[in-house]
């Protein structure tokens, strides 16, 4: 029984959860760190809970300070948005033995995804596609070139237990081998305490596409479609889509079967994505699980009509997926979303600081999820999303002329934001063709930069 | 600040032609917005963004979520809280607030007490663990602001101590 | 050939206006008047031109001043929004003798629709049920008292050029009727210059069911389902829903056919809306047409997935009804629309002012229409709508539950709004039961005053 | 703070032609607004709102959506514009401005003319009626602000005239 949920996060995805939470009738506790005090999502709770200063690892990520919070406002479940302790299987568990329920998967699932070479493993044996690449953990540098001279270089060399791109070498030939996977291991073991590697194939500007996954806990599976996220920089997504351009009906339909066997198998419940690369011929390799809620669900929301961390909600409160979906998941139109950060559009330098003026687009087609407002203050110690602009359209080029719209009706003034950066791209012919990969944006900023500098020359 | 420190500012505004300027002692904030021009160069500039003074917030927030010492905590009398000479006790850590070491026993202070750095003040629970909260200035107790068995946030006034 | 627009109004609707020409690729011209310099429409068009005072007649209403800012700035046609010139068929044909596109029906076919009692007859040739009544316009008293005789008392007397309840009369016996159809002659005669009357019987306690329409210039009508906009005080809509929860498949099929027929015989073009009344056994009456775009469009384009803004602008550029729809009309899901109005929310009194916080509501299934901003100010001059909060969601509890967490975050501050009326309503148990009815406000409004006395008495 | 104060600082406010004030005594705040001169008299309380001044539009408009004054007419020169002394001839109506009752004919009005009420300064053009704008005072014309054949908006400033 969920009466009452504590969100132990902040910005946008903490005002999201509260929504869900709101249409459900559950009652709300925010927690909030010293500088986030006259935050929306302080502002819109039931409840609100100061759980530390400033810093992340004493408040957001501060694990007996949340559950001491959930402890004194009496929640039964905790939703951990995405990013903070979203992935933390150790924080799962302390909610378990607190008995408070985690909203996601349970601990030993988020765990087993976040062994990268495991969960490999594990989606090969249910017939996922995964890149060629070592059969297991790779325990020697000889043992890594050899299976590079199977499968051909370039390629990459990755840390088991890895994420954000620590332990991870891109290798083009056997004489580098050795050295990079020594570094690889050094720096695996430095960052996370665990120096296994496996290898992979690399593919040369892949497009990045992801499968959105709803599971009950009855063992119903249903995958709710993909995203392209594609055009990001520095593997920090910028733009996302559903569906992708590159995807077929066809091609979705073998995917999202066998994700559901497999994710069946597992035993995952909640919600969760799944990354693939695509190659130029268009195949999907499997990359990793992200056992949560992602920045990027409401163009999946858009298309489906499914509102994800609702569901998310409900499956913690023991609905079944069916009774959740209320029929078949069918996509409709395109949806695009841009992702509005405080960071300056040319130089990418974060850029907190008070917003003095606001508009934000509304109108046909267009939703914006955010939590700031004129007056408020964008603190220099998070990331820097200020807000999602999405926009539904019947096709792509309705979805982007929408958005094109709509970002012309955004204004924030007090604060640089990557406004102009999404107007530039959205007007790019090659995007318009969803001619995209994640290089993308680097020959992007590449040819921008040539025009400009031609143009200063003239 | 004075009314005559506030009118000498009303006049340095009025005479250097200063659209808005925004004073805050504690912890050291200027806010200067000078008139002219149609964006507003703003003169002095702040070092850092101070989270504290948000007009929007200032206005809605309080009414609509109450925090947990709003809600669930005793609430100071005003008078003693804005004594400039008093300094306050923060709660360091979420959890539940005891006076004693367990039920029956002794209260660890009471107002009027005489304490000294390492006195043990309190204790809060938090997931379980029994948290002994130490004093870390000298002084006397003037106000316990917390009830037995009630919860705390993080940075909550435990106690009012008169430094001596 | 359009290639320019001018909107001939302000507020919400003009920069509604503007967003659909943008997604159309089309540039913009605002006029404005001097209450609205700093108005949103005139910061987001491409180029603005005042057109004169604060008071409409001398701006909004100057039909040379608009045609004048037309032909300044060159542009191909003219939207009028709703209000205003929107049913002004002298200005359509001002219009069209200057060379400028009226985006509109054709004005014979507004001055038609103008004509209550013309309407009427023409809707009931083609299968429109219509109330009971006078078989035309009625010459004396003596005659209203013959057909009220007739068709039973209460009836109901009319202008046949009538609006905004001028010249309307509701009689419930013989004895009071020749005084009661004389003073509507009166007020008729003075009010519109035509003292024109005719007679239907009067249906207590209606719901009030309209119908959208779209019609191309080629002979291709759709109908686009129905709204119900019974929440209403004093004539003034408060709330409207898409679909009516009292309208069934069956009926929404059989009077869509016959107003097919008869909007493609009467040679209508654009978008227009054909309001009924529903008696206590279901049967919708035809009152009146509505020959431009409505205040509550958005929760058709909600359930329908059209937007009948961009529609009206296509239309006018000579596309065809069917690529304009790419297929069927369904209706999907259910949505409602809050009006939020700059007015006190017990008193109902008119409240303009300084707006000087506001938190404007997103996330899934909530869409706002609005140009009001932080620091921007509702001039006393116009109508009291500041924003259209509309929520969509699987069915109308979904609807509901969304909109009243929207409603939540829906901060104004620095002067009054609806706000929390509606939020009132909306946690009413009739209203959820969908049990409404266009006299549902003022019992409403009874309830909440004797609640108000008891508790104050006990 | 006792009433006196209260008033005090009203008085203060008042007198000086400030927009907003703020203080606050606990950790010492002052907040003072002066209304500036671009945006709007703010000065005296006013009951109704005053749509001239409107701070995010003064910020955002100018740029993004020219007038047609900004995009079509002449810009006049800051120094006359600025010029206190000067009235300026706004327009009455939309529509195309002419210097002339035809093309090739003299001109009603040239800089340096001296003009009384009644004199026809030019003609501004609405949907192809010719209107005669007059002269409502008696002075002598500065500065002809928009070139013929333009288009002007209503309210916008046709000439400068210095009255005499």
């Amino acid at each position: 029984m969920i009466r009452k949920v504590l969100i132990a996060n902040r910005g946008e995805i903490a005002l999201r959860v509260i929504c869900a939470c709101k249409d459900l009738g559950l009652k709300t506790v925010a927690v909030y760190s010293e500088a986030d005090r006259y935050s929306l999502h302080v502002r819109f709770a039931d409840e609100a809970v100061c759980i530390g200063p400033a810093k992340s690892a004493l408040s957001y990520l501060n694990i007996p300070a949340v559950i001491s919070a959930a402890e004194i406002t009496n929640v039964d479940a905790i939703h951990p948005g995405y990013g903070f302790l979203s992935e933390n299987a150790d924080f799962a568990e302390v909610c378990q033995t607190s008995g408070i329920q985690f909203i996601g998967p349970r601990p030993d699932v988020t765990r087993l995804m976040g062994l990268k070479e495991r969960a490999r493993a594990e989606m090969a044996r249910h017939g996922v596609p995964i890149l060629p690449g070592s059969a297991g953990l790779l325990q020697t540098p000889e043992e890594a070139v050899e299976v590079a001279s199977q499968i051909g270089y370039p390629v990459i060399i990755k840390a088991s237990a890895g994420g954000g791109g620590r332990g991870m070498r891109i290798v083009r030939n056997a004489g580098e081998l050795p050295a990079q996977f020594i570094q690889a291991q050094q720096e695996s073991q430095a960052a996370f305490g665990c120096g296994d590697l496996y290898c992979e194939k690399f593919v040369e500007c892949p497009r990045h596409i992801e499968f959105q996954v709803l599971a009950d806990n009855y063992g119903n599976v249903e995958i709710l479609g993909e995203r392209e996220c594609s055009i990001q920089r520095r593997h920090q997504k910028l733009i996302e889509e559903s569906p992708s351009p590159a995807v077929t009906p066809e091609l979705r339909e073998r995917t999202s079967a066998a994700l559901k066997q497999a994710f069946a198998a597992i035993g995952y419940t909640n919600a969760g994505t799944v990354e693939f690369v695509m190659d130029a011929l268009g195949n999907l390799f499997f990359i990793e699980v992200n056992a949560r809620i992602q920045v990027e669900h409401p163009v999946t929301e858009a298309v489906t009509g499914v509102d994800l961390v609702k569901a998310q909600l409900r499956i913690a409160m023991g609905h079944r997926l069916p009774d959740i979906l209320g029929g078949p998941v069918v996509i409709r139109g395109h949806a695009i979303e841009c992702r509005i950060n405080a960071e300056h559009p040319v130089t990418f330098t974060p850029c907190p600081g008070r917003i003095k003026a606001l508009n934000l687009p509304g109108g046909v087609g267009i939703r914006v999820d955010t939590a700031v407002y004129v007056d408020g203050v964008i603190p220099p110690y998070y990331d820097s999303l200020i807000a999602k602009l999405i926009a539904h359209g019947h096709d792509r080029d309705e979805a982007i002329a929408r958005l094109r719209r709509a970002l012309d009706l955004f204004i924030v003034e007090g604060i640089q934001s990557s406004v102009p950066l999404h107007q530039r791209i959205l007007a790019d012919p090659e995007f318009q063709a969803g001619q995209i990969d994640t290089q993308f944006v680097q020959r992007f900023l590449e040819r921008s930069k040539a025009r400009e500098a031609a143009l200063a020359g003239a | 600040m004075t009314l005559d420190e506030i009118r000498d500012l009303i006049k340095t505004v009025c005479d250097t032609g200063i659209a808005e300027l925004e004073v805050q002692r504690g912890e050291n904030r200027v806010w200067i917005k000078r008139s002219g021009g149609s964006s507003g160069q703003e003169v002095t500039v702040t070092q850092s963004p101070a989270p504290t003074a948000a007009p929007f917030a200032q206005i809605s927030v309080p009414p609509a979520a109450p925090s947990a010492s709003d809600i669930m905590g005793a609430s100071p009398d005003e008078a003693d809280l804005t004594d400039p000479t008093l300094k306050s006790v923060p709660a360091p850590i979420v959890g539940t607030y005891y006076e004693a070491a367990s039920p029956g026993a002794d209260r660890f202070v009471r107002e009027g007490d005489h304490i000294k750095p390492g006195k043990v003040l309190c204790i809060i629970e938090s997931m379980k663990l029994m948290n002994e909260i130490e004093a870390e200035i000298t002084g006397t107790i003037v106000k316990c602001l917390v009830e037995n068995g009630q919860p705390v946030e993080y940075g909550e006034t435990l106690f009012l101590v008169k430094p001596n």
